[in-house]
C-alpha cells in the first residue's frame, strides 16, 4: 500500500469510530467533541482529495463557529450528564437491522464500474490552485446561488434573534423621553384624606 | 343582446342568494324589495326580448351557449340558452306571475317569522323555471326540472311545523320521483340512440335522432319510446292521471306557492316539454293518442272531485287537474299552440283566484272551509269581484280570455282524427258542466248567502291591504282580455316552426306528408285555422255551441242548489250517496296507493330488510365494511405515535423498501 | 490503490451512522442536530471524492453552499431547541410527545 | 448573467423583504399595519411582474443555465403569490386574535415564497437546493413563531429534525446524481443520462431514490408523511394554512422537473414507486382522518391523502395524467388554505379553533362561512359541481387511460371513504348545536377574502375548462423541455 493509501485508512478508520462516537457516548459535551474530531479527519481527507480550500473551511467554519455554537448551547442548557436511563425499546433490535441492510444495500448500489476509478495525484494539470479556482467559478458563475446563499443566512439570523430575544419587562432603565414629557400634574397628586377621627 | 339572457336568468338567483344568505342582516324591507325588485327587472326585460322577437319573423331564434362544462366520455355537459317564440313566450309568463305572487307575498305572509326564506325560495324558484324553459340542452333542462321540483318541495312543507305539510311534502317528493325518472330514462334513451360526440342540445340531437330513427328499442322505433318516458316525465309535473295525487295536497304550502308554483308556472312545464319536444311526439302516435286519453280523463274526473271538495283550495286545486288535462288533450290533438294558450291565460285566470281565494283565507283569518263562508261580497268587494273575473275565465264565458282558449282546445279536439279523439271531445264537453258547476258552487258559497262564519271572525271582517289588492288587480286585466290573442297566440302564427325544431326533423314531416297525405299537425291547425273567421265570429260561434249552453246549465245548476233551494241539495245529497263517496275519497288513488304501493312496498322492503338487508348487507358488507375501516384506522393510527425516532424509522424503511425493490427488480 | 469507490463506501458508512444517531438516539435533540450535521459531512465526502474523480470543480462548489446552508441550518435548529427548552425545561427526545394519533 | 432581467420578480421579491424587514424595525406595535400593507403591495405587485413577463413561448435557460423561464413556472408563481396574499390577511386576524403582530411573520412569509420561486424555476441544482433550503428556514422559524406555546415548538422541533433529515436525503442523491454525469444542470443531466447505456443504471436508481425521499418528505406522502399531522396541528394556524399550499405547489414542480424531464430514461421506475407510495397515501390519510377529532390533523391526513392523488396521476406518465396532477395541486392548495381560513374566523382572542366541535353549530352563527366551508368540505371530498370533483375526476380518468383499472377503482373507493369525515364535519355545522355563540368577528377584508376562497372553488367546479386548458399548456413539452 501506497502512502497515500495508509493515510486515508488511517483517516476513515477515525472518522468512522468518532462518528460512531458521536452516536454511542452519554455525555453531550464529549459528543460535540467527537464530531470536532470527525471534522478534523474529513478535512485530512479532503486535502488527499486536493480540496485544498475546502478542507480549511470545514475547520474555519464548522469547527471554529458552528461547534462553537454548538458548545456555547450545551454550556447554557446546563444539561445533566445522565438524564435518562438508556431504553433501548421494542423497536431497537428491529431498528439494528434496518441500518444494517441501509449500509448493506448502498455499498451494493455503489459497486459500479464506472466508480473504479483510481485516485490520481496530482496529474490534473491546473494553470491555478484550487481556491483560486473556486473563487473564480463562485464568482463568475455561481454569483446568482452565491446571492442567494447570502439570503439564507439573513433568514438564520432573523429567526435566531426572533425567537430568542426577549424583551424582559422586570428591568429597571430610564426612559429619558417619557422623563421629559412628564407634567407637573403627574408628578404630583394631591389626596385629601378623611380626618382620622371619622374612621375606627 | 344575448347577456341580456343570462341577466334574466340571474337576476332572480341573485336576489334568491341575497336574501336566503343575507336575509337576516338585509331585515324584512329591504329583502322584499331587493327581490322583487329584480324579478320585476327581469320581467322588463323579458317584456323587452318579447318586443325585440317581435320585429323578426317567427321563426327567428337565438342559440346562446355560455359555457361548456365538462366533457364525459362522448357527452359534452353544457350551459346555454336557446331562445324562440315559445321560450319568450314562457318567459314573459313566468316574471310576469312571479312578481305578481312576489308582491302579493308581501301582504300575505307579512307575520311570518320565515319572511325572507320565503322571499329567497320564491325567486330561487324563479331561477330555477327560467333555467328549465330557456335550456338549449336536455342536462340543463333535467337541472331545471329537478331545481323547480326542489323548491316546490321546499315550499310545500315550508311550515314544517305541520304534520300535514311534511306529509304532503313527502307525497309530492316520492309521486315527482316517478315521473322524474320517466324524464331521466327518457333522456338516455335519447342519448344511447344519438351517436358520435353529444353535446345534447335540442336541434342536434333532433336532427341526429331522426337520421336514425329506423333504430328499435323493443321492437318499437326510439320517437315512440323516448316520448312514453318523457310524457311519463310530463305527468309527473303536469300532475296528470294517475300521478295527480300529489298537487292537491300540495295546498298545505302557503297560498302564494299554490298560485305561482302549483297552479300558474311549475305544473306547467309537462306542457311547456312536450311543446318543446313535439318533433318526437309528432313521430310517435301511440304517444299522441295516449296523451289524448290521459289528458281528457284527467280533465273530467277530478273535475268531478272538485265538485265535492269544501276547502276552498282544494277545489281550485282540483279545478288546475282539470285544466291542466285540457291543455294535455289539445297537444295530443297535435294542436300545440292551443295548449299553450290555454296555459297562457289559465296562469293569469288560476294565478288570479289562488291569490282571491288567498285573499278570502286572509280576511278569515285562515279558515279555508267554505261551509263556514258565506255573504263575502259585502265586506271584500274587491277582492270579489277580481273572484267573479277569475271564475268566469275559468268557466269560459265568451268574451272572457278562458272562453277562447277552452273553446280553441275543444273545437281542435273535435278536428282531430286520432282514434281515441272523439272520447277525448265527449269528456272535455262534459267537463265544462263540471267546471261551471264547482267553479260557481265555491263562488255562491262564499261570496253569497248568509254569513255562516262565528261571530269573532264576523267582527274582524275586512278587505285585505291594497298590497294584496293590487296583483289581483293586475292580474283581471289579462284574465279578461288575453283571449284577444287567439288569432296569433291561439292558432299558432305567433310560435311559427319554434314548435318543430331541427332541420332534420322537418325534413321528416315533410316526408312524412307526403308519404301518409294525413300528417295530424298540419291538418289539424289548418282545419281550425280554416273555420276561424274573426274574433267576433269566433264569440258568435261560441254562444251558440254546445259548451256553452252546458256551462250555463252548470253555473244555473250551482245557483239553484246552493243559494235557491237547499233542499234540493239535500235530496241530491241522499240520492246520489255512493257516487258522491267516490268522489269525497278521489276515486280511491290515494287508498290504493297507500294500500297497493306503499303498503307492498313496505311489506317488500321489510322482507328484503330482514333478509338481504339486515343479514347480508348490513351484517357482512356494511357493518363489516364499517369494522373494517374502523379497525384499520385505529391499528394505522397506532403507527403514528408522534415519537421522532419513529418518524425517521418510517423514513428509512420507506427507503430501505424502495432500494429493496429495485435489487430484487435487477437480481 | 484508494479507488472512487473506497470514498463512497466511507461516505455511505458515516450516511448510516449518522442515520442510526437519529433513529436509535432516546437521550437529547442536541446529539440529534450533531447527527444531522454528520450525515450532511458524509454528503459533503461523497461531493468531494466526486468531484476530485471526475476533475470538476462544481462539486466542490455545491460543498461549499451545503456549508454554507449546514450552518445557517445549525442556527436556527439550536434557535428552535433553545425556545423548546424554555418552554419544556427539557430537551429529551421523549418530550416530542404532546401531539400523536 | 445575460438574461437576469427575468429573475425581476425574484429580485423584486428580495429587494421588498428588506424593505418590510427595515420599516418594522422602526415601527410599534399598534402600526404594524404599515408592514402588513407593504407586504400585501409587494406579493401582488412580484404577481403583477411574474404576470407580466409571463412566459408564454418556448422554454428558455436564463441567468447562466440556472433559471428557467417557462410557462409552469410563471403560473405557479403568480398562483402562489396570489395564494399568498390570502394567507397573509388570514395571518393578520389570526395574529391580532393573539395580541400581537410580529413583523417576522411577514419578512418570513415573504421569503418563504422567494424560496418558492427560486425552487419552481431552477434548472440547476444548486439553486434548486439553495431555494429549497430558503423556503423550508423560513418555514421552521414560521412554526415557532409562538414561541411560548410548547406545541408550537414542539412541532418546530420535529418539523425541522424530520426536514433536515429529508433534505440531506436529498442531498445524497443530487450527489450520486453529480457523480453519475459529472454535472448539476438539469438538462445536462438529462443529456448525458439519455446516451447512457441501460447497464449503468443501478446507482442511478440509488439516487432516485433518495431524490424521491426527499421531495416526498416535502409532499408529505407515506411514508414521509409522519410530520405532517403533528405539524399541521402545532403550528400557528396562519402559518399552517402556509406550509399546505406553498410547498407543495413548489414540490410538483420539482417532482415534474427532476422526474419527468430529467430522469425521463428510467420512467418506468420511478412511475412504479410514485403509484405505490400514492395508493399508500391515499389509503392511509383517508383512514386516519376518520378517527381524527381535531380538525387541523384531520385536514393533515387529508392533505396526505390529497397528495396521493397527486402521486398517481404523475405515475401515469402521460400528459393527461401530468396535467392533471398539476390541477389537482392547484385545486387543493386554495381549498385547504379556505379550510383554514374557516378555522381562523372561528378563533377567539387567544384561543385557536382546532377541533370538530368547534364548527358545531357554524350555520347559525354565520349561514354565509357555513356555506364557504360547506363548498370547501364538499369540493375536498369530491362532490359535483365543485372544483375537487373535477380534480379527482381528471385524475381518476388518467390512471384509468393509463390501463391501472385496479389503482381507479382503490381510488374511488377510498375517496368515498374518505367523503365520509368531511360529510361529519357538514353535519356538525349545520345540524349540531353550537357549544359557543359568541358572535364572529371579521374584518370586511377578512369576509371578502374568506368568500372569494369559497366561491373559487364553486366557480373552478362550475368552469374548470380555463384552468384544465392551462394545466395542459402548463405542462406541454413544447412548453416545458
Amino acid at each position: 500500500m501506497s502512502f497515500e493509501a495508509w493515510l486515508f485508512y488511517l483517516f476513515a478508520l477515525l472518522l468512522i469510530s468518532s462518528a460512531i462516537g458521536v452516536v454511542v457516548v452519554r455525555n453531550t459535551v464529549y459528543a460535540a467533541l467527537l464530531l470536532i474530531l470527525a471534522f478534523f479527519n474529513s478535512a485530512a481527507l479532503w486535502l488527499l482529495l486536493q480540496a485544498e480550500f475546502l478542507s480549511i473551511v470545514l475547520v474555519l467554519v464548522y469547527v471554529g463557529a458552528v461547534m462553537v455554537l454548538f458548545l456555547f448551547i450545551i454550556m447554557m442548557l446546563n444539561l445533566k450528564v445522565e438524564q435518562v436511563k438508556r431504553e433501548g425499546g421494542k423497536y431497537f433490535p428491529f431498528s439494528l437491522v434496518v441500518l444494517f441492510l441501509l449500509i448493506v444495500e448502498l455499498i451494493i448500489m455503489l459497486q459500479s464500474s464506472l466508480f473504479d476509478k483510481v485516485i490520481t495525484t496530482s496529474d490534473t494539470t491546473k494553470n491555478i490552485d484550487n481556491t483560486a479556482a473556486i473563487g473564480l467559478l463562485l464568482y463568475k458563475e455561481y454569483l446568482f446561488p452565491f446571492e442567494v446563499a447570502a439570503v439564507i443566512l439573513l433568514v438564520a439570523i432573523i429567526a435566531a434573534i426572533m425567537l430568542t430575544l426577549r424583551r424582559r419587562g422586570d428591568v429597571k432603565t430610564q426612559d429619558i423621553e417619557q422623563q421629559i414629557q412628564v407634567q407637573s400634574s403627574e408628578r404630583i397628586r394631591l389626596i385629601k384624606l378623611p380626618s382620622g377621627r371619622q374612621g375606627s | 343582446m344575448n347577456t341580456i339572457y343570462i341577466i334574466i336568468v340571474l337576476l332572480p338567483l341573485i336576489g334568491a342568494i341575497a336574501a336566503g344568505f343575507f336575509g337576516k342582516q338585509l331585515g324584512r324591507i329591504p329583502s322584499h324589495r331587493l327581490t322583487s325588485g329584480l324579478v320585476g327587472l327581469s320581467f322588463l326585460l323579458s317584456l323587452y326580448v318579447l318586443y325585440y322577437f317581435l320585429q323578426f319573423d317567427p321563426n327567428h331564434d337565438v342559440n346562446v351557449q355560455v359555457y361548456r362544462w365538462a366533457t364525459i366520455g362522448r357527452i359534452e355537459l353544457e350551459v346555454g340558452f336557446f331562445i324562440d317564440r315559445l321560450t319568450v313566450f314562457m318567459m314573459v309568463i313566468v316574471t310576469f306571475v312571479s312578481l305578481m305572487v312576489h308582491i302579493y307575498t308581501i301582504g300575505y305572509m307579512h307575520d311570518d317569522p320565515g319572511y325572507q326564506r320565503f322571499f329567497s325560495y320564491i325567486s330561487l324558484f324563479t331561477f330555477a323555471m327560467l333555467m328549465l324553459v330557456m335550456s338549449n340542452n336536455f342536462v340543463q333542462l333535467f337541472f331545471g326540472w329537478e331545481a323547480v321540483g326542489l323548491v316546490s318541495y321546499l315550499l310545500i312543507g315550508f311550515w314544517y311545523k305541520k304534520d300535514t305539510a311534511i306529509y304532503a311534502n313527502m307525497k309530492a317528493f316520492l309521486v315527482n320521483r316517478v315521473g322524474d325518472i320517466g324524464l331521466l330514462l327518457g333522456i338516455a334513451v335519447i342519448i344511447v340512440n344519438v351517436s358520435g360526440l353529444v353535446n345534447l342540445r335540442y336541434e342536434d340531437v333532433f336532427e341526429r335522432l331522426f337520421v336514425r330513427s329506423h333504430s328499435y328499442v323493443l321492437d318499437l322505433p326510439v320517437p315512440e319510446i323516448a316520448s312514453i318516458l318523457l310524457l311519463i316525465g310530463a305527468m309527473g309535473k303536469s300532475a296528470q292521471i294517475p300521478l295527480h295525487v300529489w298537487l292537491p295536497d300540495s295546498m298545505e304550502g302557503p297560498t302564494p306557492i299554490s298560485a305561482l308554483i302549483h297552479a300558474a308556472t311549475m305544473v306547467t312545464a309537462g306542457i311547456f316539454l312536450i311543446a318543446r319536444m313535439s318533433p318526437i311526439f309528432e313521430n310517435a302516435e301511440w304517444t299522441l293518442n295516449a296523451i289524448l286519453v290521459i289528458g281528457s280523463s284527467t280533465a273530467f274526473f277530478m273535475g268531478l272531485v272538485g265538485m265535492v271538495q269544501n276547502d276552498i283550495k282544494r277545489v281550485i286545486a282540483y279545478s288546475t287537474l282539470s285544466q291542466l288535462g285540457y291543455m294535455m288533450t289539445a297537444l295530443g290533438a297535435s294542436v300545440y299552440s292551443a295548449g299553450l294558450f290555454h296555459l297562457m291565460t289559465h296562469a293569469f285566470f288560476k294565478a288570479l283566484l289562488f291569490l282571491a281565494a288567498g285573499s278570502v283565507i286572509m280576511g278569515m283569518h285562515h279558515e279555508q272551509d267554505i261551509r263556514k263562508m258565506g255573504g263575502l261580497r259585502r265586506y271584500m268587494p274587491v277582492t270579489y269581484i277580481t273572484f267573479l273575473i277569475g271564475s268566469l275565465a275559468l268557466v269560459g264565458f265568451p268574451g272572457f280570455s278562458g272562453f277562447f282558449s277552452k273553446d280553441l282546445v275543444i273545437e281542435a279536439v273535435k278536428l282531430s282524427d286520432q282514434p281515441a279523439a272523439l272520447y277525448a271531445y265527449v269528456l272535455l264537453v262534459l267537463g265544462v258542466f263540471v267546471t261551471a258547476f264547482y267553479t260557481f258552487r265555491v263562488f255562491f258559497m262564499v261570496f253569497h248567502g248568509d254569513e255562516r262564519m262565528d261571530d269573532h271572525t264576523l267582527e274582524h271582517l275586512h278587505e285585505s291591504p291594497r298590497v294584496v289588492l293590487i296583483p289581483l288587480i293586475l292580474l283581471a286585466i289579462p284574465a279578461i282580455f288575453m283571449g284577444l290573442y287567439v288569432e296569433s297566440v291561439g292558432l299558432g302564427s305567433f310560435f311559427g316552426d319554434a314548435l318543430i325544431m331541427g332541420e332534420q326533423s322537418k325534413l321528416v314531416h315533410i316526408e312524412n306528408i307526403v308519404r301518409t297525405e294525413t300528417h295530424v299537425l298540419h291538418r289539424t291547425d289548418s282545419l281550425l285555422q280554416e273555420d276561424y273567421h274573426g274574433i267576433g265570429n269566433f264569440i258568435l260561434h261560441g254562444m251558440m255551441s254546445l259548451p256553452f249552453i252546458l256551462m250555463l246549465a252548470g253555473i244555473g245548476s250551482a245557483w239553484y242548489l246552493y243559494l235557491k233551494n237547499d233542499n234540493a241539495l239535500l235530496w241530491l245529497n241522499n240520492k246520489l250517496k255512493a257516487p258522491r263517496k267516490i268522489l269525497e275519497n278521489q276515486y280511491y288513488f290515494d287508498k290504493f296507493n297507500q294500500g297497493f304501493f306503499a303498503k307492498g312496498a313496505l311489506y317488500l322492503g321489510n322482507s328484503f330488510m330482514t333478509l338481504i338487508e339486515r343479514m347480508i348487507i348490513d351484517g357482512l358488507l356494511v357493518n363489516g365494511v364499517a369494522r373494517a375501516v374502523t379497525w384499520a384506522t385505529g391499528k394505522v393510527r397506532l403507527l403514528q405515535t408522534g415519537y421522532l425516532y419513529h418518524s425517521a424509522l418510517a423514513m428509512i424503511v420507506g427507503i430501505i423498501a424502495m432500494v429493496t425493490w429495485f435489487i430484487t427488480l435487477l437480481w | 490503490m484508494i479507488s472512487l469507490t473506497h470514498y463512497l463506501t466511507l461516505a455511505a458508512i458515516l450516511f448510516a451512522v449518522s442515520i442510526a444517531g437519529i433513529v436509535l438516539n432516546r437521550k437529547n435533540i442536541l446529539l440529534i442536530l450533531m447527527c444531522i450535521e454528520l450525515m450532511l459531512l458524509s454528503v459533503n465526502l461523497n461531493f468531494v471524492a466526486f468531484s476530485h474523480y471526475l476533475n470538476n470543480l462544481h462539486g466542490q462548489i455545491f460543498v461549499f453552499f451545503i456549508l454554507t446552508v449546514a450552518a445557517a441550518e445549525a442556527a436556527i435548529g439550536l434557535a428552535i431547541l433553545v425556545v423548546f427548552f424554555r418552554n419544556k425545561r427539557s430537551i429529551q427526545v421523549q418530550d416530542l410527545d404532546e401531539m400523536k394519533g | 448573467m445575460n438574461g437576469i432581467g427575468f429573475a425581476l420578480p425574484e429580485i423584486f421579491m428580495l429587494v421588498a423583504a428588506l424593505v418590510v424587514l427595515l420599516v418594522d424595525l422602526f415601527l410599534r406595535q399598534h402600526s404594524r399595519i404599515l408592514t402588513y400593507m407593504l407586504t400585501q403591495a409587494a406579493l401582488l405587485a412580484a404577481a403583477l411582474l411574474v404576470y407580466g413577463n409571463f412566459a408564454d413561448g418556448p422554454a428558455r435557460q436564463v441567468v447562466g443555465d440556472m433559471y428557467m423561464h417557462d410557462y409552469l413556472s410563471s403560473l405557479l408563481k403568480v398562483m402562489a403569490l396570489l395564494l399568498t396574499c390570502v394567507i397573509v390577511v388570514y395571518g393578520r386576524k389570526y395574529w391580532s386574535d393573539h395580541q400581537e403582530a410580529p413583523g417576522e411573520f411577514y419578512v418570513l412569509v415573504l421569503f418563504t415564497v422567494l424560496g418558492m420561486m427560486l425552487m419552481v424555476s431552477s434548472t440547476h441544482l444548486i439553486v434548486l437546493y439553495l431555494g429549497l433550503e430558503l423556503m423550508s428556514l423560513s418555514l421552521y422559524a414560521l412554526v415557532s413563531l409562538l414561541r411560548d406555546d410548547s406545541r408550537a415548538t414542539e412541532a418546530a422541533m420535529k418539523y425541522f429534525i424530520l426536514g433536515a433529515l429529508a433534505s440531506g436525503m436529498l442531498l445524497y442523491g443530487i450527489s450520486i446524481l453529480y457523480g453519475l454525469t459529472g454535472s448539476l444542470e438539469l438538462l445536462a443531466i438529462a443529456e448525458i443520462l439519455s446516451h447512457e447505456g441501460s447497464a449503468e443504471t443501478v446507482p442511478l436508481l440509488l439516487a432516485l431514490v433518495f431524490l424521491i425521499a426527499g421531495l416526498g418528505f416535502k409532499l408529505g406522502v407515506v411514508p414521509f408523511h409522519m410530520w405532517v399531522p403533528d405539524v399541521y396541528q402545532g403550528a400557528p394556524t396562519a402559518v399552517t394554512a402556509l406550509i399546505a399550499s406553498i410547498p407543495k405547489l413548489a414540490t410538483l414542480a420539482l417532482l415534474v422537473r427532476l422526474l419527468v424531464s430529467g430522469l425521463g430514461n428510467i420512467t418506468s421506475d420511478w412511475a412504479q414507486i410514485l403509484m405505490v407510495l400514492g395508493m399508500l397515501s391515499i389509503m392511509l390519510g383517508n383512514l386516519v382522518a376518520i378517527a381524527q377529532m381535531n380538525l387541523k390533523r384531520m385536514l393533515a391526513y387529508s392533505a396526505i391523502a390529497h397528495m396521493g392523488f397527486i402521486l398517481l396521476g404523475i405515475s401515469t406518465q402521460t400528459m393527461d395524467g401530468n396535467s392533471a396532477a398539476l390541477f389537482y395541486a392547484l385545486v387543493y392548495v386554495v381549498m385547504s388554505v379556505g379550510g383554514f381560513g374557516v378555522l381562523i374566523l372561528l378563533g377567539q382572542a387567544g384561543i385557536d379553533a382546532e377541533t370538530l366541535y368547534d364548527l358545531k353549530g357554524l350555520n347559525k352563527r354565520s349561514p354565509w362561512f357555513a356555506f364557504m366551508m360547506l363548498l370547501l368540505l364538499f369540493s375536498m371530498a369530491g362532490i359535483p359541481p365543485l372544483a375537487g370533483f373535477h380534480a379527482k375526476l381528471l385524475v381518476i380518468n388518467a390512471v384509468l387511460q393509463a390501463g391501472h383499472l385496479v389503482l381507479a377503482v382503490g381510488m374511488v373507493i377510498m375517496s368515498v371513504i374518505g367523503a365520509f369525515y368531511y360529510l361529519r364535519a357538514i353535519k356538525m355545522m349545520y345540524f349540531d348545536e353550537p357549544d359557543d355563540s359568541t358572535p364572529l368577528k371579521w374584518d370586511l377584508e377578512f369576509g371578502l377574502t374568506l368568500s372569494l376562497n369559497g366561491v373559487w372553488v364553486l366557480v373552478i367546479g362550475l368552469m374548470p375548462s380555463f384552468l384544465m386548458t392551462v394545466c395542459v399548456r402548463a405542462l406541454d413539452a413544447k412548453h416545458l423541455l
